[in-house]
């Protein structure tokens, strides 16, 4: 049985305590999408700005457990200033690592790095709190796809 | 297919209630269409869960939660292989199979059919396939139209592109209750889909028996129950094609199937809690899960060989015991039907009839079996009707025989 | 009122699940409002009328299926005792209490409710009872009004009348699964029939609790589920008053609802048959049947007495370990409160606080409760719930005190 | 355990294979009513003609077990040239007997005897079946009923 150290790793207390990139944009020119867990009420908020196909900025608000505000942080930190083919293959690789990729052999061919965000994969141990890990992730696609880029 | 790899009488011991004697006489279960019994991988599974598990599923944080919902989940995932559907997401836990077509005719039906929009149906419907569409039809105006038998009980498609002309569903059964007769559930969907019409199987007296493949069917629904398969009663299953589920309006509202609530509104959940509100049958989907196992143990194509070999047998016994005296519905050729026998026999009235054979212990069905219109058509306000599972053998069907003779006597024929 | 008559430490015992322990740790299980644990009792009814008895109900004739009817029949006679219903046939079995009032909402609520017309709920109601009056609404355009919350978590009735006035229903719980709140359900039956509406009442978390008396209410109807009060999943009930059941058209069509089907339509039967369409959850109304018995065995006066004992308990221990570090939402009377307590901790996302506690084996809820409108107004996304049941005992409060110390220490707090 | 014997006495069986006031009245004057057990599909049609508050004549079609027919051909025998009143008083005995009325203490004060009905007593044994027995008992209460007498 996994024990709480696989969850609360320091990094993601520290992203958890000191959230990075939390705000607002201006929309438009960003995109804004919102999310919510169904079981268990969190809510968030990401605001992406798109300049020719490069995720220039990124803001996250919304209230959430640990492991949503520390997963939206780290990957407001991991996308910000890349191109959205870039920011595709990372959702991929954070989707498999957290075991929910539809088609996990089969992602976008661009090389990335989780980095930080593989603090994250003891999560994978937590089943209930794989879609708090996500919950940023897929807002942030929301965003992007709702500008329809 | 050889069905000697499977050890039927070790299957028949593994069924607890089949054990039981009355009056020193064993149980000869022959209502399997009706409700099938339940294994002890069932029943063990269930009272397991209670014992060591028992949790709400979905809704909490803590371990035992954690696996009650895996356990949950696995079934759905045991289900979408042993019907071999094309996404997990597109399986639906309802309370029973009535219930699967009602939100079909509720949400689908209410969203795309309106005045004049024609329904086509068979004459030989359980009616739980019948009444969703007349309360539907009396509300939004709808014709039905009704694909009638042949002689021997089988659909008779003479005029099916006629019928279907215009029509936009097709909800027909892959086997009947009543006659066990099969129908050519791929032709069906195929007719439905050249005619633009939905195509909408009753599954539940197929799943149970045979291997089912809905992607073979080319459906584009499918319905059953989980009491018929071996598995716990308070549980259907509703199978539907994604883009049709994703664009359906929801069904019953309340906890689980909401996206978010505020005061002037609510959204959806994602398939597949958007339709299943409320805490569901745990239990019993967990329950439906050991029979899914179990059933996949045999195999399916086994549990229909073992099937064919048994109505072959029990027809044959019949004709030889009782010729004319002995009248069995629906096709004789058993590769075109499942092991359920309706039959009148000698004038006496079915009721009677499963009275007299409830004193030897043989537990038949006798009445209109849920589908009075087929009924109508047979000429009969009722049948007996005795149906065979995989844990039925031919010493079931010889009991059958014995005990018709005792009800000769009483009536004095 | 002595609940010392009542061997609170042998009922514990009574609950398989609860003598699980993992990691050398015994199950501390505080998630009842959620969904409650099952007895021997039950677990073993449901097993030996799968192992000696199963069987279709009302359809088949042989002694079997007829020992089967009574037992399920005789549920209920059971929950129309234990609720104190005028008839016998008033009591419907449902999948849960959320297709109890869905079924309400588009039965009676359809046939009687026209635009404009508005519906009364409480800002405390659980999504069951908001989402199908939003889908009613939202295809009848009708009003929905909410009663406000007082400071300390009760129903503001201060303009009662006026919220009240012109409206066709007030549809409320008697107990929030949040706050532990007890609602005044006679005084709010009688409101409501003076202004013309309708009581309808949420019984989830109130039944299996308390004494219940749907006539001393005087509501109109009652809604609850079996799993909340130590009967199985796949079980609801909905009691309404036989007048208004008879005037409702139907709800689910299909077998055992009908008197008559043809081609050409079809009759209802009669009550409770009516609102019972398709094979029903037999095993699990048995299994509710047993639950009834134990719990009318123990007297639910002496169970709210416990349960009461146990709040006072567990709120003084709290406070008194955490002070102003813990934020106990909802009256602090016990005798206006049930066995729920939400709570904030510390600033710790109740998420995270129910993981952490769960490595003590203690199991809380985190989450909005489906309740998210209540939660709004509390100013959070969601709160922990710990809630006690009758097999509870001050031990489980103090297991609870303890493991959140640990919380603050991986917190840094 | 109840034996058949208890359930097909030979009056019953003489009244299913012989019934009596088979046939069918003629509406109006006659009032009619259907009635079915929707279990078994049994199906019973009851003409009563009514003169002067008393049950002149009453004619008996439709099929069924030997139960639900033997029931109705004596209770044709029985309730021919009664009074409305002394119809309802033997209504209420026979549903006492089959222990289904709803106020068993509580029936017609005038006095009635069930005589050959008597022999239907052990239904009561067979649940199932009552609702057989009772099926043309209450398809003539229905069509008194709708004659609104
Ligand atoms: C062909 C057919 N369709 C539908 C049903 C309805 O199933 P359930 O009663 O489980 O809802 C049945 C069984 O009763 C059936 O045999
Ligand atoms: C107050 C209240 N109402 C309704 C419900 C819905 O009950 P169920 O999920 O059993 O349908 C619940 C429990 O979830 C509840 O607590």
């Amino acid at each position: 049985m996994p024990g709480l150290e696989d969850l609360y790793r320091e990094i993601i207390l520290d992203h958890y305590r000191t959230p990075r990139n939390r705000g607002e944009l201006e929309t438009p020119p960003a995109h804004m999408a919102e999310g919510h867990n169904p079981l268990c009420g969190d809510e968030i908020t990401i605001y992406a700005q798109v300049e020719n196909g490069v995720l220039t900025d990124i803001k996250v608000s919304g209230q959430g457990c640990s492991i949503s505000q520390s997963s939206a942080s780290m990957m407001s930190q991991a996308v910000k200033g890349k191109s959205l083919a870039e920011v595709q293959a990372l959702v991929h690789r954070f989707k498999v690592m957290m075991s929910i990729a539809e088609d996990p052999e089969d992602g976008p061919l661009v090389e990335v790095k989780l980095g930080d965000l593989e603090a994250l994969q003891g999560v994978v141990k937590f089943p209930v709190r794989i879609k708090c890990a996500v919950l940023s992730w897929n807002t942030l696609l929301q965003a992007l796809q709702e500008a329809d880029i | 297919m050889n069905t000697n790899l499977v050890d039927w009488a070790a299957v028949k011991a593994d069924f607890p209630v089949l054990q039981r004697t009355i009056n020193d006489q064993r149980l000869v279960y022959l209502d399997s269409a009706n409700t099938s019994q339940k294994p002890h991988a069932v029943i063990d599974a269930m009272a397991e869960f209670m014992r060591n598990g028992y949790s709400p599923i979905n809704r909490s944080a803590y371990r035992l939660a954690a696996e009650a919902t895996d356990l949950f989940e696995a079934t759905r995932a045991k289900i979408q292989k042993f019907i071999n559907a094309p996404h997990v997401e597109e399986i639906i836990f309802t309370k029973n199979a009535t219930e699967a077509l009602n939100l079909i005719a509720q949400t689908w039906g209410r969203e795309n059919l309106h005045t004049g929009d024609i329904v086509v149906l068979t004459h030989m419907e359980h009616h739980a396939n019948i009444v969703p569409w007349q309360m539907l039809a009396a509300e939004r105006n709808l014709e039905i139209r009704w694909i009638p038998l042949t002689i021997d009980g089988q659909l008779d498609l003479t005029n099916l592109s006629s019928l279907l002309s215009g029509a936009k569903v097709l909800s027909f059964t892959a086997m009947s209750n009543v006659l066990g007769t099969l129908t050519p559930v791929a032709q069906l969907c195929q007719a439905a889909h050249a005619a633009g019409a939905l195509a909408i199987v009753d599954a539940c007296q197929y799943v149970p028996h045979n291997v089912t493949d809905v992607q073979a069917w080319g459906a584009d629904f499918a319905w059953f129950s989980s009491h018929k398969m071996i598995g716990p009663s308070g549980v259907g299953v509703l199978w539907g094609r994604r883009e049709l589920l994703h664009a359906m309006p929801p069904f019953l509202g309340g906890g689980n199937m909401i996206g978010d609530v505020r005061l002037d509104g609510f959204t959806c959940a994602d398939l597949p809690s958007k339709f299943e509100a409320g805490t569901p049958a745990i239990i019993e989907v967990i329950g439906l899960g050991a029979a899914v196992d179990y059933l996949s143990k045999i195999g399916m194509a086994n549990v229909r060989q073992h099937e064919m070999n048994l109505t072959d047998y029990a027809l044959r016994t019949l004709d030889d015991r009782y010729g004319t005296d002995i009248c069995i519905h629906g096709p004789r050729d058993i590769a075109v039907r499942g092991a359920v026998l309706s039959f009148a026999f000698r004038g006496i009235h079915p009721h009677d009839l499963s009275q007299v054979l409830d004193q030897k212990n043989v537990c038949i069905r006798a009445g209109h079996h849920c589908a009075k219109p087929l009924m109508k058509l047979l000429g009969a306000n009722a049948t007996a009707r005795a149906s065979f599972y995989l844990y039925n053998d031919e010493s079931d069907a010889d009991a059958l025989a014995d005990a018709l003779d005792s009800a000769s006597d009483i009536f004095g024929l």
